[in-house]
């Protein structure tokens, strides 16, 4: 037995075949180092700064999607469960500062009235998707629309301004060591979200549910429970985000989340997460947001046009698939 | 001897296993047109019942081909942007058709649908052969290609609405009426009745249920994959390029925001409400056609019933997972007893 | 037909109250400057003309421009990203159709702080927030449609309308909207039946028209967008409803040909063309520190049939034969 | 090697073989999984492919069937040729594979199935009443119990079997491959097989027959091919050569018994279920028990319900009435995960489908039963450490060849896939140990290691209830038989009684006590 074992190891691996495993990150920096050479303020501090702050608000989303994908689902009510968080903070933040609450109040206030909105929207996905047995598609599509409805109707349609400046002062403005807020806390869920992923008994669950959801069910794994709290976590992630990217505006936007929806599964998707369930991780997620963001900032710096950028992204998604499996296949 | 026996249990007789999740989107079609009918006179009025069945003609159109698609395993997120760009290449095509055969309106408008189809023809083998070549998944490579096919359409029209078509192909074509009913239910109706014999009597339809039942099985069984998943794509691709070019017509302009995530999301919904599986291998195209009529007349029961336009969505929303949920629950139970 | 676009007729609003000026630019800048140029979207007549005057005056004024879109209304994170890439990009001036007013207001502060100038164009921004701005007041232009409603309702004659202000959420809408409602309010003769929020496109318009024929038989005026319009103009053809009177709350190609034809009644125009080409010279003006009119407001005008004539187009859509250009570099 | 080629070169005046494949090739990514592989049938030959798990049968039997194509070796069908084939063109020059893993599509009829990719059509148009006559004939020739127009994913895993040979026999066939046909039926389908293949070899098909059964072997060889991880071992005439040979040939070492000897000490009822029955009607008032400290059978006719009896115990068929009775205690609503923590596990006949999660590691499929103990967990944090040390440990036990447990589940065979699952038994207490078809798809060494296994449960005071189609399996190993017929039970055999000949009497007893319905 032990010679075959040897035989059927490669004898020798190229360094071609070494090298697939970074195909993505080596692409990232070609990317990085291409636009440079068109202008080479691309790699200034301030832009890799920007880039990094630009992608922590996308990572947070692509690794929400994560956590559902995972489990073969997604989440198609994400980008309006942003819209409606946000709207819902805003309001409650400034009702809360007319009324002259203290500042930890009104910023508390504000907080827990935006994660209560994403709490809601995660409660609805799970019981839909993991009671009533609905599919993903058609369970977030439903709370696609309530959400828009929601969000539409408590801000009226328009902005909601007047958010307290203490809001944006502590997470967007606000830095850590000279590392802007949103990057902080973005590093510190992406940490915090890989330890669950990869030393938990949930992380762990939702990579076996997803692979064979029969398999875990007859193995005694709680399954309906896994995937409601899957859809929770997503929910709950983009709904941080949200108050992230309310902090970011300034105001609540009703409009929001318009498209993050698929932005966030396609940076997800390009980063190696798989539809299919059961492969991907916070890594992955991060690095597709750093390669759709490295990739518009630098054709923005190239002066590409708009609709030319849609068709390289287009492009690209599929690219950055192919990539991923050919890496699979050589491994 | 007791084979009868053995084949009571090991083979349900079609009769007994009465699949009632078939039987529940009509049931809620009737509540929701005698509910109305009840509540507003205007929804069975004959310009009423004009407008469902014309929008409805163009939902089902496109999720005509979204259903194939999604039967054979896969999923088409471009169907959106295709009508988009079917509509700007056929109203540009036209435009320039027009100067080269000045009054010949029957030249200029196969022309303009020609290359309308086109476009959606190649979208769809785009598509089609990324899937079955590359091995990415319909979700994945429609995802680039919706983006990729939209921002040519974008970049076609720089987004202002394309003019200069023949009279005849609008108020002939796209507003005229046959019997009383507009052109598009008709040609929506007969491309129905071919899906339904697609489905029930050619190869094309039995391969495509056998590759989204189980794409390896049909490949050992000697079925070529890559052909009939192509041919999905492609009919999605040209069905959603037809309903672009019906949009055009209508409106008297070709336009890039025609279709949209809108469409696309609206056509996936029919498809799954109609009972087709995200799984593959299961659904039929009439049930699809059933749902389009549902999904068009709720929109249009909640403009009637003068729902305030930003609750709207919210009603659309729990009534299609309702449904959905109600279907699935109907199928536990028929599992049990 | 190359004729300079300015200067043109205004109303400046710097003190609060508008008074009528003129506008006359500068002439060509001191230095070649680097202008960044961001849109919330190319997709109608409506902002290619903005485009267009932007792009003839940057011309005209001999600096680089280059110009942004973010894909549509519900895409304001990647406006935010687009302004970032603009201030870590160098550019000595960012011009801003902002997608949400409220929503860029902490990044025009930022861009205060690093010394850049801002213009905000065509689209409202909050008082204040940059050292320039020019747009007209949506309120007014709204109201000026209703205006031109009752100047052209034979006495005695009762208008029923229904308004298609456009998508719920995008501030604008609701503008025009309730500019228009505030207006026919004091007229007894005009009722508003319903007012119906939809997505901006011609077919989801068409759907909202056709069911607003069924459920109020006695609508006949329909005010709104132009999509609206343009959907409306055959949906009453067919339904052989020729006494219902089109009104369109802002300006396109289609609706000029509509008018030409007789199809609407009238639309309304905020001369987009001079608004893009003012917004060049606002710049200008602020990167050289000189004089500039801190909000200048486009006098918002009726055209119907009988002011057609009397018009200067030019300042209200591009050339039918003019293709955006992203870009000018200058000599 | 060389020498057994050229003593197979070295027949003159034999006729050319119908199928002759020399120097046979394949590789996957990192596995050769054939190497060098020579082979030859006959016409009228029935040609047995012996080896364990993953020595390659079922690779070979897809290059034969057109599904692979080689990566060296050369293909010859009646002395000519053969280069590129594919599925399609294999089946048109009259090779008809049944494949272990089937080519059935679960959501089409049978008839549909049957058909597949060989529809008689006109102008892509089907002739759909030519194909049902068609198929209903070809199901009266063969004697089968199937519905054509059933859908083959309500069938049970046996009737899918039957529709499976059936669309191998279609159109004409001049080599019939069967990958382990019997693995899922019973002894009456089985005579019905062998019938048919005696018949077919009559008419001079060549068989290709792959089974890990030796009594099969005996009945039906007429020659014998071993292979060993990939490569041909020997070429024998089945009347030559004894069963400890074939074994030792097979697996390198020595094999003398197949069933272990367990001792049964019977004590208190550990599991029992009073007038239970399911609410889908397959089973139906049954009365059971079962012992700690011995080994409890049950058999039954293919769709009897003896899988869903021990399913329904465990959690995964709704019960409609009846009781469940855990030592003594009630035990209302069963549901998977409570089964577990009262220490009721439950080994499903199916390992793809219900068994494992094949992309994840053996150490995530086998600790995935036991992720609610503090032995591998604090407070929902795993302890990688502990579940590493324990999952090795027992993998260890368990003999996984080859060692190494953060390797996919995917890439093991059939029997070390089994035993990955049987770890699970050892990472938690358990009292009773429910297994659906232990041994389905599993070579004789692996087989031995399970009962082994399951012997040293018993020995250690456990209850296990084993479920089989395999007659003499069940029949060795158990202390007490029950004999389900029609979803009740019909017999319940226990010491002398315990024969097989009891068994098959209760299989087809017409005044079995369930008929009165
Ligand atoms: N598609 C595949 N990709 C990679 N490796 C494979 C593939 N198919 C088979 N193998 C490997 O090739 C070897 C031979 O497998 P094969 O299925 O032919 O064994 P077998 O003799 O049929 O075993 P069993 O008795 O379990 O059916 C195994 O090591 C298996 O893991
Ligand atoms: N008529 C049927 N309708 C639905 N499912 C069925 C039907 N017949 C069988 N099945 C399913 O097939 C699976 C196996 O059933 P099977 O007929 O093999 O029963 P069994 O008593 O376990 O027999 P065996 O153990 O010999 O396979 C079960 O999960 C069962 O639910
Ligand atoms: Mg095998
Ligand atoms: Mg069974």
């Amino acid at each position: 037995m032990s010679d075959i074992e040897l035989a059927a190891t490669p004898p020798t691996v190229t360094f071609a075949e070494r090298l697939w495993p970074w195909a993505l990150p080596i692409a990232l920096l070609a990317l990085l180092l291409g636009f440079a050479t068109v202008d080479a303020r691309m790699l200034g501090a301030a832009n890799l700064l920007n880039i990094a702050q630009q992608t922590s608000y996308l990572a947070l989303f692509a690794m929400a999607q994560t956590v559902v994908i995972l489990t073969r689902g997604f989440d198609l009510s994400l980008g309006p469960t942003v819209s409606m968080v946000s709207v819902a903070a805003a309001l409650v933040l400034t009702a809360a500062a007319g009324a002259g609450h203290g500042p930890v109040a009104v910023l508390l206030l504000g907080l827990l009235a935006g994660l209560a909105m994403g709490v809601a929207a995660g409660v609805f996905n799970g019981v839909v998707i993991a009671l009533l047995g609905v599919s993903p598609f058609v369970a977030t599509l439903g709370s696609y629309n309530v959400a828009i409805g929601i969000a539409t109707t408590i801000s009226g349609g328009r902005p909601v301004q007047g958010v307290p400046d203490l809001f944006a002062t502590l997470l967007y403005r606000g830095t850590v060591l000279g590392v802007p807020a949103a990057i902080v806390i973005a590093g510190a869920v992406a940490v915090l979200l890989h330890l669950v992923l990869r030393r938990t008994v949930f992380g762990r669950s939702l990579y076996l549910v997803g692979t064979n959801a029969r398999a875990a069910l007859v193995a005694g794994l709680p399954v309906k429970r896994i995937l409601a709290l899957a859809y929770l976590l997503c929910s709950v992630l983009a709904a941080l985000g949200a108050l992230l990217m309310t902090a970011r505006t300034g105001s609540g936007e009703p409009n929001l989340g318009g498209s993050l929806s698929l932005q966030a599964i396609a940076a997800a998707v390009v980063g190696g997460t798989s539809l299919a369930g059961g492969r991907g991780g916070v890594g992955t997620a991060i690095l597709g947001a750093l390669f759709v963001t490295i990739l518009s900032n630098g054709m923005n710096f190239a002066r590409i046009d708009g609709y030319v950028q849609m068709v390289v992204l287009g492009a690209i998604v599929i690219l950055g698939v192919v990539l991923d499996r050919a890496r699979l296949r050589a491994r | 001897m007791n084979a009868p026996a053995l084949a009571l249990r090991g083979m349900p007789s079609r009769a007994a296993r009465f699949d009632w999740t078939l039987a529940l989107l009509p049931i809620l079609l009737v509540l929701l047109v005698a509910g109305m009918s009840l509540v507003s006179p205007q929804f069975y009025g004959p310009m009423n019942v004009l407008n469902i069945l014309r929008n409805t003609s163009f939902l089902t159109i496109v999720a005509l081909g979204q259903a194939m698609v999604i039967i054979a395993g896969g999923f088409d997120l471009s169907v959106g942007a295709v009508v988009a760009l079917a509509s700007v290449v056929c109203a540009k095509t036209m435009g320039w058709a027009g100067a080269v055969f000045p009054g010949n309106d029957a030249a200029v408008v196969l022309c303009g649908v020609g290359a309308g189809l086109g476009s959606g023809l190649v979208v769809g083998l785009v598509n089609g052969l990324c899937v079955s070549r590359l091995k990415v998944s319909g979700f994945v490579v429609t995802l680039g290609t919706m983006s990729a096919t939209a921002g040519v359409g974008l970049m076609i029209t720089s987004g202002i609405p394309v003019y200069g078509m023949p009279d005849g192909f609008v108020k002939g074509f796209g507003r005229g009426q046959v019997l009383g009913l507009p052109i598009a239910v008709y040609l929506a109706l007969a491309l129905l009745l071919v899906m339904i014999f697609v489905q029930r009597r050619t190869l094309f339809g039995r391969y495509v249920y056998a590759i989204g039942g189980h794409a390896e099985a049909a490949v050992v069984s000697g079925v070529s994959i890559e052909r009939h998943v192509v041919g999905t794509y492609v009919l999605s691709g040209v069905l959603a390029a037809l309903a672009g070019i019906l949009y055009t017509a209508l409106v008297g302009s070709g336009q890039a925001s025609f279709g949209g995530d809108r469409m696309m999301l609206q056509s996936i919904a029919a498809a799954v409400i109609g009972g087709v599986s995200l799984r593959g291998g299961v659904g039929r195209v009439e049930s699809v056609a059933l749902a389009a009529l549902f999904l068009t007349a709720l929109g249009n029961a909640l403009n009637l019933l003068q729902v305030d336009a930003r609750l709207q969505p919210v009603f659309l929303g729990l009534v299609m997972v309702a449904a959905v949920a109600a279907e699935e629950l109907a199928r536990r139970r028929v599992h049990r007893v | 037909e190359d004729a300079a676009l300015l200067p043109m007729k205004i109303l400046d609003a710097s003190s609060g109250t508008p008074r009528p000026a003129e506008y006359t630019p500068v002439g060509k800048a001191e230095k070649p400057y680097n202008l960044c140029v961001l849109f919330p979207h190319m997709k109608d007549s409506f902002w290619v003309a903005v485009a267009y005057g932007i792009v003839k005056q940057a011309e005209a004024a001999n600096v680089n421009m280059t110009l942004y879109e973010a894909g549509g209304y519900e895409n304001l994170p990647k406006q935010l990203s687009q302004f970032d890439d603009c201030l870590a990009n160098g550019s000595d001036a960012i011009i801003v159709g902002a997608i949400s007013g409220a929503g860029l207001a902490q990044k025009f502060g930022e861009a205060a702080a690093k010394g850049v100038p801002v213009v905000g164009v065509t689209n409202p921004i909050p008082p204040g927030a940059t050292p320039a701005a020019n747009y007209v007041d949506f309120e007014a232009m709204g109201g000026v449609t209703a205006k031109g409603l009752l100047a052209q309702l034979p006495a005695g004659e009762k208008a029923n309308v229904v308004t298609f202000p456009g998508p719920a959420g995008s501030g604008w809408a609701e503008a025009f909207n309730d500019g228009f409602k505030k207006t026919v309010a004091a007229n007894p003769d005009v009722t508003i039946l319903a007012e119906k929020f939809g997505d901006s496109g011609v077919a989801v318009q068409l759907q909202l028209i056709q069911d607003a024929l069924q459920s109020y038989p006695d609508m006949n005026v329909i005010w709104g967008s132009a999509p609206t319009a343009e959907a409306a103009i055959g949906a009453v053809a067919e339904a052989g409803r020729s006494d219902i009177r089109i009104i369109s709350s802002y300006e396109n190609q289609a609706m000029l040909d509509a008018l030409n034809r007789g199809d609407i009644l009238a639309f309304a125009t905020q001369y987009p063309v001079g608004e893009g080409a003012i917004a060049i010279d606002q710049a200008v003006r602020l990167i050289e520190k000189k004089d500039v009119i801190k909000v200048v407001q486009p006098e918002a005008a009726v055209i119907d049939k009988s002011t057609v004539g009397s018009v200067n187009m030019a300042l209200v859509l591009a050339p039918a034969d003019w293709t955006p250009v992203y870009s000018v570099k200058a000599k | 090697m060389g020498m057994e080629r050229a003593e197979i070169q070295a027949r003159p005046g034999e006729a050319e073989p119908l199928l002759r494949l020399a120097g046979i090739t394949k590789r996957f990514t990192g596995v050769r999984a054939l190497d060098g592989v020579d082979l030859d049938v006959r016409a009228g030959e029935l040609h047995v492919l012996f080896g364990e798990n993953g020595a390659g049968k079922s690779t070979l039997i897809n290059v034969v069937s057109g599904t692979f194509a080689p990566d060296e070796g050369s293909f010859h069908l009646n002395g000519e040729e053969i280069r590129h084939l594919t599925p399609q063109r294999a089946r048109a020059i009259g090779i008809s594979p049944v494949f272990q893993e089937f080519s059935l599509v679960p959501s089409l009829s049978v008839e549909e199935n049957l058909f597949l990719g060989r529809e008689v059509a006109t102008g892509g148009v089907l002739r759909a009443a030519e194909m049902r006559r068609r198929a209903r004939a070809l199901i009266d020739e063969l004697g089968f119990d199937l519905d054509p127009a059933a859908r083959v994913e309500d069938l049970s895993r046996a009737h899918q079997q039957m529709a499976e040979i059936a669309k191998a026999l279609l159109s004409p066939v001049k080599l019939l491959i069967l990958d382990e046909p019997t693995a899922s039926l019973t002894e009456r389908e089985t005579g019905r097989l062998f019938e048919l293949i005696a018949r077919l070899k009559a008419q001079g098909v060549g068989i290709i027959y792959v089974s890990h059964r030796m009594r099969e072997i005996r009945a039906l060889a007429d020659r014998v091919t071993v292979l060993r991880d990939g490569r041909h071992i020997k070429t024998l005439d089945a009347a030559d050569v004894g069963d400890g040979e074939l074994v030792e040939l097979m697996t390198g070492r020595r094999i003398d018994v197949l069933f272990p000897e367990i001792l049964h000490k019977p004590e208190g009822i550990a599991v029992d279920a009073e007038n239970l029955s399911t609410a889908d009607g397959t089973v139906r008032g049954v009365d059971f028990h079962a012992r700690a400290g011995e080994i409890t059978g049950i058999a039954g006719l293919v769709g009897c319900g003896k899988s869903e009896l021990v399913r329904a115990i465990y959690g995964l068929e709704p019960i409609a009435g009846g009781r469940v009775r855990l030592h003594g205690t009630p035990y209302e609503h069963p549901k998977p995960r409570a089964s577990l923590r009262r220490g009721l596990a439950y080994f499903p006949a199916n390992r793809v489908t219900e068994g494992l999660a094949l992309s994840r590691p053996i150490r995530e499929n086998a600790s995935i039963a036991a992720l609610d103990l503090r032995r591998f967990v604090r407070f929902g944090v795993l302890r990688p450490g502990a579940e590493r040390r324990l999952v090795g440990s027992i993998m260890d036990t368990l003999k996984l060849r080859p060692a190494g447990i953060e390797r996919a589940v995917g890439n093991l065979s059939g029997g070390n896939r089994q035993k990955v699952m049987l770890g699970r038994a050892l990472t938690r207490d358990l009292s009773v140990f429910l297994f659906d078809e232990p041994s389905v798809g599993i070579d004789v060494g692996a087989k031995l290691e399970v009962y082994q296994f399951m012997k040293r449960l018993v020995e250690a005071g456990a209850a296990v209830i084993v479920v089989s189609s395999e007659l003499p399996e069940v029949l060795a190993l158990s202390n007490r038989l029950y004999v389900m017929h029609h979803g009740r039970i019909a017999a319940e055999l226990s010491g002398a009684a315990k024969t097989e000949g009891n068994v098959l009497a209760s299989f087809f007893d017409e005044e079995a006590p369930g008929r009165a319905a």
